[in-house]
Order: C-alpha cells, then sequence, then structure tokens
C-alpha cells in the first residue's frame, strides 16, 4: 500500500469519525429539542443562539468532574467497558457507504459485520453492569444482555430478508439494488422488524428497561461519573446514529436520490429515521420485562421467518 | 372408452375409502355412498358390455408394475366378451344385493363397515376379472379371498363367526399356495404371466409342464371354487350377514375359480388329462355336495352345499372343453342363487335370525313374495323349462355327453334329480304345511319394499337369464363368447338319444313330486326313511364326516408337531441360544462396569488414551 | 505473514492460559472472548471472511455471553484455586505429551505435506452455502437437529422442576 | 513461508492447553470453556487444511463445529445450572452418581 493510499484512508477515517461525533453531540441537543417541543416547552436556549452551544458546556462539565472510581467494582472491566461501548459504537461506520464513492471499506460480508460488532456491543454493558458489583446495576445488566441477545436474533433474521432480496452482503452493493425501489416496499414486513428491533437494541422506550430510572436509578451505569458517564452517554447517541444510518442504507436505498448529491440525500434520510426514533420515545409508554421478551420471541421472530418465506417465494416467482 | 373402464373398476374402490377412511360421521347414511358407487360401475359395466357386443375389444397397460430385469408386469386391463360378461353379471348382482342390504343391515353397529367391505369385495372381483395377466388376477384372487374373510366373520363377536372366517382363509391358502406354484411354473416355462404371450406359447409347451400349471392352476381353483377336498370352508361361511353370503358365497367369488379355468381354455385345451380331472372333480363334487343337502336342517347350508353342488357342475363344463357352457351356467346361476339366498335372509330376517328348518312352516301365507320369489329360484335351480337353470344345466350335462363322458353324465343326471328334491323339500318346509314353532309364526312378517323389490328383480332374471342360450351350437351367448375361449378339437362325437335328452328335466320333475309326497303327504315319511336306511342317513347327517377326518389326520398331527416343535426346538434350542447370549453379556458387563467410574475425566484419559495409540499406530507403520 | 501468524498466535496461547488459570471465572470468560477473537483474525489471514464474521457472532455473541450469564446467575466468585492435581490429571499430561510429540513427529516427517491441491479456493459465503446446501446437505439437516434436540433440552434442563 | 505445519503446530499447542484446562479444573463452567478451546484449535487445524488444499470442505465442517459447540454449551450450561440447584455445587469430582 503506497504512502498516499494509507494517507487518503487516515483522512476519510477522520473525516467520519470527526463528524460521527459532532453529529452525536449535537444529537444530545436535537434530542432535548424535540422532547421541549413535544412538550411544548422550548427547551435548552440559555448557552449560545438557540442553545447551539449546550452540548460543549455539556462536554466541558463532563470532562472536569472529578472521575469517581468506587472502591468495590471490580478495576479493569468498569474501565473497559465503556471503551467497548463506545468503540463498538463507532465501527458500524466503516462499511456505511455515505455516498456512491464515499465509504471507508467495502467488504463482501458487510452485514455479517454489523452483526458480530451488535454482538461484541453487548459486552459493554454487560461488563458494566457485572463489574459495578450494585445492584442496580447487575440487574440492569443482565437486562440489557438478555434483551441484546434476544433482539439479535429478530434482528439477524431480517437481515437475512434483506440479503435474499438483493442477493448480496456488502453493503454497497444492497444500496446500489435499489436504485429502482427501495427495500422497504419489497421488505415491509422486514422493515418493521427490524425497526423494533432496533428499538429494543438501542435500549430506546418503550424498550429501555436496562436503565428505567423509576426502579433501576440508572440501570448498568448507576456507578460511572464523569467521562466514563459521558463515554455511556455519547456511546448510546453514536449507536442511535449508527443504526439510523443502516436503516437508511437498508431500507431507504441509502445515498439514492434525484437531483441533490448521495450524501445529502444520505444526511436528510438518516435524520428522518432519528427524528422518528426520539418521536417514539417521548409517545409510548415502557414495556414489561416479560412483555418485552415475549414480543421479541412470539411475535417479531415468527415475523421474521415469515418474511424469509414470502421474501424467498417472491425472489423465485419475480 | 379406457375412461368408462377405469371408472367401472375404481369407482367401488372409491366408495369403499370414502365409508371406510372418511365416513365415521355419518355412519348411518353410509348406503348413500355405497349404493351410487356400485350403480355407477354397473351402468359402467352395461356400457362396456354393449361396446363389446359391437365387436370392439380393449387391452390396456395402465402402468409398469414389477419390473425386475426379465420379469415384468403391467397393471393391465383387458376388456373382452369373457371379461365383458363377468363384469355385467358381478354388478347387477351385487347392485340388487346392495340394495337389499340397505334393508337388511339396517341398525347394525357395523353398517359403514359392511358397506365399505362390500365395496372393496366389488372391486376386488372386478379386478381379478379385467385383469390381463396371471398376477393382477391373483392380486383380485387375494383381494375377494381377503373380504371374504372380512365379511364372514363380519360379526367378530361371536366366535363361530370368527372361525369360520379364519378357517375360510386358512383353507383358501392352501388353493392360494397352488396358484403361486402354478404362475411360477408359468413364468419358469414361458418367461411372461400376461395372458396373450402365455396363450400363444401353449401350444409349443411339452405335456408335463403344461399338466402342472394346470394342475397348480386348479388347485387355486378348487380352493375358491369350493371343490371337493377344500370345500369344507363354504358351509362354515353362512355364519356371515345373509346378503354376504348371496354375493360372495353364491353368485360371484367362488365362480372365481370357473372363470380363471375358462379364462386358461388356452392351457387346459392343451392337455387333456388335466381337463378330465377338473370334470370328474366337478361331478364328484356336484353329487357329493348334493347329498349333504337331502338331509340337512339348516336353510342356510342347504344353499350353501347346493351352491358347492352347481359349482360342481360348473367344473363339469368347462373340465370337459365346453367352456362356454361352464360360464353359462355361472351366469344363470348367478341369478337364481342370488336370489335363493337372500329369500333365505328375507325369511331369516322375519324369523329374527332363525335357522333351523324343523321350527319353520306355512310362512307361505306370511310372506308371499318372500314365497313367491323362492319358489321361483327353486325352480330355476331344480331346471324346470323355461327357468334359467333348465338351459345352462341341460346344455352341460349335454355337452358332457356329447363328448363322451357317460359316467359324469349320469352323476349329473342323478344330481339334478337330489338338487329338485332338496329344493322342494326345503320349500315344503319352510313355506307349506303346518307351522310348527307357533310363537315363531305369529311374529313373521314380510320384509319392507327395499328388501323384495330387489327380490322381484332377481326373480325375473332367474326366469329370463337363459333365454340368451336357447337354440343349438349357435346360441347368441356362445357366439359372442366364442372369440374369448379356445376348444380343443374332440375326437369322440357321441349324439345322446332322445330319451338321453328329456331324463335330466324328468329326474327333476321326479325330484319334486317324492319332496311333495314326503314332506306334504307322509308318503312315505320322512322319519319312516330316515330309519329305514339308517347308516346312509347318519353317514349324511353327518356330512360324511369330512370336517372330523381332516381333524384327526390333518389338523391333530400338525398340532401335536407343532407342540413337539415348541417344546424342543424353541424352548430348549432357541430359547437357551438366546438366554445364553444374554448371559454371556450380562458376565461381560458385571466385569466392564468396574471401568465405568462415574467419574467424566477418567472417561477423558481413555479418550485421549485411545488417540494417542491410533495416531502412533499410524504413525509407526 | 508468517511474524503476523506468530504473534497472533501468541495471543491465542496467552488468552487459553488465561482461562485455563484464571481465578475469577468471568475473567476467564473474556479471555475465553479474546482467544475466539484471535482465531478469528487466524480466519481473515486466511482469507475466510465470512468464516471470521461467523465465528464472531456465534461465540462472541452467543456462547460467551450465555456462559457470563450462567456464572452471574450461580454467583461464582473468585473462588480458591481449585485445581485437580491428582495421579489421575498427570496421567492425562503424560498422555497428552505422547499425543502432542505424535503430531510433531507426523510435522517432522512432513506426513501431512502430501494433501491434494484443489485449483480454486473459494471462500464466499456463496461457495460454503453450495457445498452445504448440496454435499452436506445430510450433515447440514443433521446440524438442525441436533440444534432444535440442544434447544429442547437446555429448556428442560433449566426448567424449575426436573 | 505460512505452512500447514504452522497452523497444525499451533493447533496442536492450543488444544493441548485446552485438554489441560479440562483435565486439571474441576469447576463445571471452566471445563465447558476448556472444551471450547479444544474445538476452537481444531476450527483452526481446519481452517489450515482449508487454505492449504484449496478446498471447500473443512469450511463446511467448521460451520457444523460451530453448531456442536453451541448445542454443547446450551446443553452443558443448562446442566451446570440443574446440578448447582441440585447439588449445590459444580465440582464435576463430586458427580458420581452414573457410577457402575
Amino acid at each position: 500500500m503506497a504512502l498516499k493510499d494509507v494517507l487518503i484512508l487516515v483522512v476519510k477515517i477522520s473525516i467520519v469519525i470527526g463528524g460521527m461525533l459532532g453529529v452525536v453531540a449535537y444529537l444530545t441537543l436535537m434530542e432535548r429539542k424535540v422532547v421541549a417541543y413535544i412538550q411544548e416547552r422550548l427547551g435548552p436556549n440559555r448557552v449560545g443562539p438557540w442553545g447551539l452551544l449546550q452540548p460543549i458546556a455539556d462536554g466541558i462539565k463532563l470532562f472536569f468532574k472529578e472521575d469517581v472510581i468506587p472502591a468495590h467494582v471490580d478495576k479493569l472491566l468498569y474501565i473497559i467497558a465503556p471503551a467497548i461501548t463506545m468503540t463498538m459504537a463507532v465501527m458500524p461506520f466503516v462499511i456505511i457507504p455515505f455516498s456512491k464513492s464515499f465509504f471507508l471499506s467495502d467488504i463482501n460480508v458487510g452485514i455479517l459485520l454489523l452483526l458480530a460488532i451488535s454482538g461484541i456491543n453487548t459486552y459493554g454493558v454487560l461488563l458494566a453492569g457485572i463489574s459495578s458489583n450494585s445492584k442496580y446495576s447487575m440487574i440492569g445488566g443482565l437486562r440489557v444482555a438478555s434483551q441484546l441477545i434476544s433482539y439479535e436474533v429478530a434482528l439477524s433474521l431480517a437481515f437475512v430478508g434483506v440479503v435474499l432480496w438483493n442477493g448480496s452482503m456488502s453493503l454497497v452493493k444492497i444500496t446500489e439494488a435499489q436504485h429502482v425501489v427501495w427495500n422497504i416496499i419489497p421488505q415491509f414486513i422486514g422493515f418493521i422488524v427490524f425497526f423494533i428491533a432496533a428499538l429494543a437494541e438501542l435500549n430506546r422506550i418503550p424498550f429501555d428497561l436496562p436503565e428505567a430510572e423509576a426502579e433501576l436509578v440508572a440501570g448498568y451505569h448507576t456507578e460511572y461519573s464523569s467521562m466514563k458517564f459521558a463515554l455511556f452517554y455519547l456511546g448510546e447517541y453514536a449507536n442511535l446514529t449508527a443504526m439510523s444510518a443502516i436503516i437508511t442504507t437498508l431500507y431507504l436505498g441509502g445515498w439514492q436520490g434525484p437531483w441533490l448529491p448521495g450524501f445529502v440525500w444520505f444526511a436528510i434520510k438518516t435524520f428522518v429515521v432519528l427524528f422518528v426514533f426520539m418521536w417514539i420515545r417521548w409517545t409510548y409508554p415502557r414495556f414489561r420485562f416479560d412483555q418485552l421478551i415475549s414480543v421479541g420471541w412470539k411475535v417479531l421472530i415468527p415475523l421474521a421467518l415469515l418474511n424469509i418465506a414470502l421474501t424467498a417465494i417472491l425472489r423465485i416467482y419475480i | 372408452m379406457e375412461t368408462i373402464l377405469l371408472i367401472t373398476l375404481f369407482v367401488p374402490l372409491l366408495g369403499a375409502i370414502i365409508n371406510g377412511v372418511f365416513g365415521s360421521p355419518f355412519k348411518k347414511y353410509a348406503h348413500w355412498v355405497a349404493v351410487p358407487a356400485i350403480g355407477i360401475s354397473w351402468l359402467g359395466a352395461l356400457y362396456l358390455l354393449k361396446f363389446v357386443m359391437a365387436g370392439n375389444t380393449l387391452n390396456v397397460n395402465l402402468w409398469q408394475w414389477i419390473p425386475v430385469k426379465d420379469f415384468n408386469v403391467h397393471f393391465g386391463l383387458m376388456l373382452d366378451p369373457l371379461s365383458a360378461v363377468m363384469i355385467a353379471t358381478v354388478t347387477t348382482v351385487s347392485f340388487f344385493i346392495h340394495i337389499y342390504s340397505i334393508g337388511y343391515m339396517h341398525g347394525d353397529p357395523g353398517y359403514r363397515r359392511y358397506f365399505a367391505y362390500l365395496n372393496l369385495f366389488v372391486f376386488s372381483m372386478l379386478m381379478l376379472v379385467l385383469a390381463n395377466n396371471y398376477v393382477l388376477l391373483f392380486v383380485g384372487w387375494e383381494a375377494v379371498g381377503l373380504c371374504s374373510y372380512l365379511l364372514i366373520g363380519f360379526w367378530y363377536e361371536k366366535k363361530s363367526a370368527s372361525d369360520a372366517g379364519k378357517k375360510a382363509f386358512i383353507v383358501n391358502r392352501i388353493g392360494d399356495a397352488g396358484f403361486i406354484l402354478g404362475i411360477f411354473t408359468m413364468f419358469f416355462a414361458v418367461g411372461a404371466v400376461d395372458y396373450k404371450t402365455v396363450f400363444a406359447a401353449a401350444p409349443q409347451l411339452s405335456a408335463v409342464i403344461v399338466g402342472s400349471i394346470t394342475f397348480f392352476l386348479f388347485m387355486g381353483a378348487i380352493g375358491k371354487s369350493a371343490q371337493f377336498p377344500l370345500y369344507v370352508w363354504l358351509p362354515d361361511a353362512m355364519e356371515g350377514p345373509t346378503p354376504v353370503s348371496a354375493l360372495i358365497h353364491a353368485a360371484t367369488m367362488v365362480t372365481a375359480g370357473v372363470y380363471m379355468v375358462a379364462r386358461s381354455s388356452a392351457l387346459y385345451s392343451a392337455h387333456g388329462s388335466i381337463a378330465n380331472a377338473v370334470a370328474s372333480i366337478g361331478a364328484f363334487t356336484a353329487i357329493f355336495a348334493a347329498s349333504i343337502a337331502l338331509v340337512n336342517d339348516d336353510i342356510k347350508r342347504v344353499l350353501a352345499y347346493s351352491t358347492i353342488s352347481q359349482l360342481g357342475y360348473m367344473f363339469i363344463g368347462v373340465g370337459v372343453g365346453a367352456y362356454a357352457t361352464g360360464i353359462f351356467h355361472l351366469y344363470t346361476h348367478a341369478f337364481f342363487k342370488a336370489l335363493l339366498f337372500l329369500t333365505a335372509g328375507s325369511v331369516m330376517h322375519a324369523l329374527h335370525g332363525e335357522l333351523n328348518m324343523q321350527k319353520m312352516g306355512g310362512l307361505f301365507k306370511k310372506m308371499p313374495h318372500t314365497g313367491i320369489t323362492f319358489i321361483i329360484g327353486a325352480l330355476a335351480l331344480s331346471g324346470i323349462p323355461p327357468l334359467a337353470g333348465f338351459y345352462s344345466k341341460d346344455s352341460i350335462l349335454k355337452e358332457a355327453l356329447v363328448r363322451g363322458h357317460t359316467t359324469i353324465w349320469w352323476v349329473g343326471t342323478i344330481t339334478a334329480f337330489m338338487t329338485a328334491f332338496y329344493m322342494f323339500r326345503l320349500i315344503f318346509m319352510v313355506f307349506f304345511g303346518e307351522p310348527r314353532d307357533r310363537e315363531l309364526y305369529e311374529h313373521a312378517h314380510e320384509s319392507p319394499a327395499v328388501m323384495t323389490i330387489p327380490l322381484w328383480i332377481l326373480a325375473i332374471g332367474a326366469i329370463s337369464a337363459g333365454w340368451v342360450g336357447i337354440g343349438e351350437d349357435a346360441s347368441p351367448f356362445f357366439k359372442f363368447l366364442a372369440p374369448s375361449l379356445h376348444y380343443a378339437e374332440h375326437g369322440v362325437h357321441f349324439e345322446p338319444a332322445a330319451w338321453q335328452e328329456w331324463l335330466p328335466l324328468i329326474f327333476g320333475v321326479a325330484g319334486i313330486l317324492l319332496a311333495w309326497s314326503m314332506y306334504m303327504k307322509r308318503i312315505p315319511s320322512p322319519v319312516g326313511m330316515a330309519r329305514a336306511f339308517k347308516p346312509i342317513y347318519k353317514l349324511l347327517k353327518g356330512k360324511y364326516y369330512v370336517d372330523e377326518i381332516y381333524n384327526i389326520f390333518i389338523v391333530k398331527p400338525i398340532y401335536y408337531l407343532a407342540i413337539i416343535l415348541f417344546k424342543l426346538v424353541d424352548r430348549i434350542l432357541i430359547d437357551g441360544t438366546v438366554n445364553g447370549v444374554a448371559w454371556v453379556n450380562r458376565a461381560t458387563g458385571a466385569v466392564l462396569n468396574k471401568i465405568q467410574t462415574g467419574a467424566v475425566k477418567t472417561y477423558m484419559l481413555w479418550i485421549v488414551f485411545a488417540a494417542t495409540l491410533i495416531m502412533w499406530l499410524q504413525l509407526l507403520k | 505473514m508468517k511474524t503476523v501468524f506468530y504473534i497472533n498466535a501468541l495471543f491465542s496461547l496467552i488468552f487459553a492460559l488465561g482461562v485455563i488459570f484464571g481465578k475469577n471465572p468471568l475473567r476467564s470468560a473474556l479471555s475465553l472472548l479474546l482467544f475466539f477473537l484471535t482465531i478469528a483474525l487466524d480466519f481473515f489471514f486466511a482469507g475466510s471472511e465470512y468464516l471470521g464474521f461467523v465465528q464472531i457472532i456465534v461465540y462472541a455473541g452467543g456462547i460467551i455471553v450465555m456462559i457470563a450469564f450462567v456464572i452471574i446467575l450461580l454467583g461464582l466468585k473468585k473462588e480458591s484455586p481449585d485445581y485437580d492435581i491428582t495421579v489421575r490429571s498427570f496421567t492425562g499430561i503424560i498422555l497428552l505429551g505422547f499425543f502432542a510429540l505424535g503430531v510433531l513427529y507426523g510435522l517432522a516427517k512432513s506426513v501431512l505435506h502430501l494433501i491434494p491441491k484443489a485449483p480454486y479456493f473459494d471462500t464466499s459465503a456463496a461457495g460454503i452455502g453450495d457445498a452445504l446446501f448440496s454435499k452436506y446437505l445430510l450433515p447440514f439437516e443433521v446440524a438442525s437437529i441436533l440444534l432444535l434436540v440442544g434447544v429442547v433440552l437446555a429448556f428442560i434442563f433449566a426448567k424449575k422442576e426436573v | 513461508m505460512l505452512g500447514f505445519n504452522d497452523y497444525l503446530l499451533v493447533s496442536v499447542i492450543l488444544f493441548f492447553v485446552g485438554a489441560l484446562g479440562v483435565l486439571f479444573r474441576r469447576n463445571l463452567i471452566y471445563i465447558l470453556m476448556s472444551l471450547e478451546l479444544m474445538l476452537n484449535s481444531i476450527n483452526l487445524t481446519l481452517i489450515g487444511l482449508a487454505k492449504y488444499s484449496n478446498d471447500t470442505n473443512p469450511q463446511v465442517l467448521i460451520l457444523l463445529i460451530l453448531v456442536v459447540a453451541a448445542v454443547e454449551v446450551a446443553v452443558g450450561l443448562g446442566l451446570a445450572i440443574n446440578l448447582m440447584r441440585v447439588k449445590k455445587t459444580v465440582d464435576v469430582d463430586l458427580f458420581k452418581s452414573l457410577k457402575g
């Protein structure tokens, strides 16, 4: 590999990660604003015009707080847990095609990479929960682990539908295959399953049991503070962004669209999905834990299997 | 036309499947499936008969059934004059018996099962008749055997019924073993089993081969058609419901043997001695069974022995080489014997299942329809013109005489006398005279219309069925059948004298008169006759003690042999070996289970040890 | 290439030892996770991306999570060493030593060099899928039945009343 | 040059380590994990074989081994939970009820 290629790659990676972190930081603001408007208030508006400097202020605050490591924790695991979360949140962007030519890598089993990442992602919260050595964290960690495992199955089965329909596991090829009709139409059942499973994967309402404030204080990150807490917090939003980007790529045609450049289309679609996630958060009540598991196993997985069967039939006869 | 053939053949099977498999929710209405099924089959058969009468034949191989190197059997059907006559007869008689059964079996808990079996039986019989090769014929052959077993043992709660079913099955099996040997010999000699090839090859075969084929095939016929040594199952088979007796043991199934011999006419004509044996056995059976019927008191058994005797006539016909006359008698007999059985069933129905003639009497006034139709049937059976039996029986005897079998003719003529006598003995005992059992008499009643109408229709058949055979050698029936049959040239041509032509009829009338004088006028009184000929009477009453003889000479020795085998070979030799093996295993196990410590890791050590050993052995080889 | 492979192998070995000599079951499980990742790396080196990712998904996403779950559920904490130091274990070591010696002896004799080479190496999901659904259909179906049996058994074992 | 022998060497060593774990640990969970080590060392051999014989078949075998490993863990852990419930321990040396 020539030095030039390496440099180009490094620049690309910096752009992606930097951009992603910026987006994530401002997502926190967006979420608060959306909440505020849904609840008919103004939201943050003190720091900067329309509160635009709020995320920076929050960052500075968290950065300068004292980093407390409680005495009863398993130190090693306690420290690596937020790191795993953050890293794995950024990883999907390695293969997501932002526009026709701008992507870091195109591997031919991209969807499997996504699944592998979401598999490892589990450890962040699980380890945080266990290493904290506190009952709220422990219950939160266990809950999140079983939730993620259950919904990962539905998620992978929804992936299978897309792979069957487009005949490839590479995200670039999948995007290109949608130039006539977006996957959301032939894969509608798959999309619904994927969307619900994604909500659960992201621990968002109505599936936010791991961090249900009312019962578990803050779930698995009860014992975390300062930058480590910030990492979890940002990781969550990074995951949210990544999932929106994945939904955009798999079901909404990725960067494809008329007139505007691909990158803009990609951003618009991603933000629409993000908005829907936030909208849902402030609309629905929380599930009970047994309800959550039974929805996963008894509704989503059968639906996803049905989707696979239908897709296969469609593939044969169309 | 092929479609109609298939419909005719398979609709009864469909009916059987519907009733047998899916029928349980509406078992009271089983006849709504079964009767139309046979009805369709009947119409199909008549249409096919018309088709064949126009001079056509049909030979279709539906699919290859058993392809094994040289041995190649098709599921093939053949429609020619012979099979057309057979299917027409079978379906006609079956159809009316089905209708009759609606009334007779009404309210029976096994109503649905009964109709399923009946349909299955008709299907089997049609397959037997329509087959174009011996293997498929054998399938039908076995299937009718199965159905007869099922239907004889229909009331299986009754021990005698289930025993009779088993007896029929086992006795038939003896004959069937012969039939299988016949097929094997045929395949060994000709290399094929379909009619066309076999018949074409028949003239070139040596006398021994043809003789053994025909002999073995005739063994099957003896079993199925209840001829002399193997007839014992048929009288016992009267344990089944009476319509079954009419259908299976009078009109259709037992005639399978006659049909088979006629169908194999090319083989039987090719070698005379076996054909003579057929005729002799037929004649012997005819007089033998008729003599038993003379003294029997069971209304259905008299008819059963009469069936055996009539089958004897048919074998005389096919045995002397006059195949068409045999088939002719088969066809007329189907009508009047079915009629007789059904009327007997009607009598039983009226008397709540009573079978003993000594308790009946004077029933004519109570049941006029049954009585008249019974008398029509009896007249037909006795060979009184112009009823059906006269023409067929007469022509059999004449053919026997023409071909020089004078002894057989005498035997047949005497049998005709006996036939008339026992039939009218039955009529006078059952329908006339004083009622012997008042209580039964009081409760007797005429059967419902659903039973009497089939009786009348069959009675018309019994009267008129023989008319197609009127005329010297060139009667329509014989001309029609001629293409299916192969006749041997017979050297002897004996011109019967006038008295010989009329003697059977005279004997028949004499038999009726004797019965009238004995059982109505008591001159000479039956009791006196019995006393006068006591030894003969006892012999006949005991049915020549054939069952007892079989019991002593066949059943008992086999039974004791089985006991010896059981005690010696099974108990000591086989059980000993098996137990010994078990003992060795247990002893080895007792030693080996010391190795089983229950500790997983020890097991793993053994695995590692074995793997290492194997690897090193491989490496150092 | 060889250096990279052996460095990775060294990590594999370290993590494997970490598994079997660990005191804290949870740490051991994580060590096992890292071991699996190194094996997945080996798969990537060999060019089989598909198997590498499947390895991560199945082991990291499923098996280790289950093990960690059970560890938490059973409340297994750091414990005093539970090594089984007996004659049996040492016999095992000796036997295993012979086993390893056998393999190394085989390597020395290079008996395993004689593997026939196919013309073209297919590592794609499609290629494996083709083999799986044609030549290996029966093993595939057996594996599916095995999975079903495993599900049923695990369910029965984990039920409150046995 | 990296050859099949290197793969074989590494996987033999890893197999050895896994077997050591099975032999020397008493805790059922540890034994299960050691078994996974052994299975993965086999996977390593197979991928080496696949690479150096240019063959698809070992890869299929790896998939089947994955299935076996998953089932083994599921059943083994179910057993562990059950044994803990019944016998209050996961020390395999204490489970000897199946003695012949």
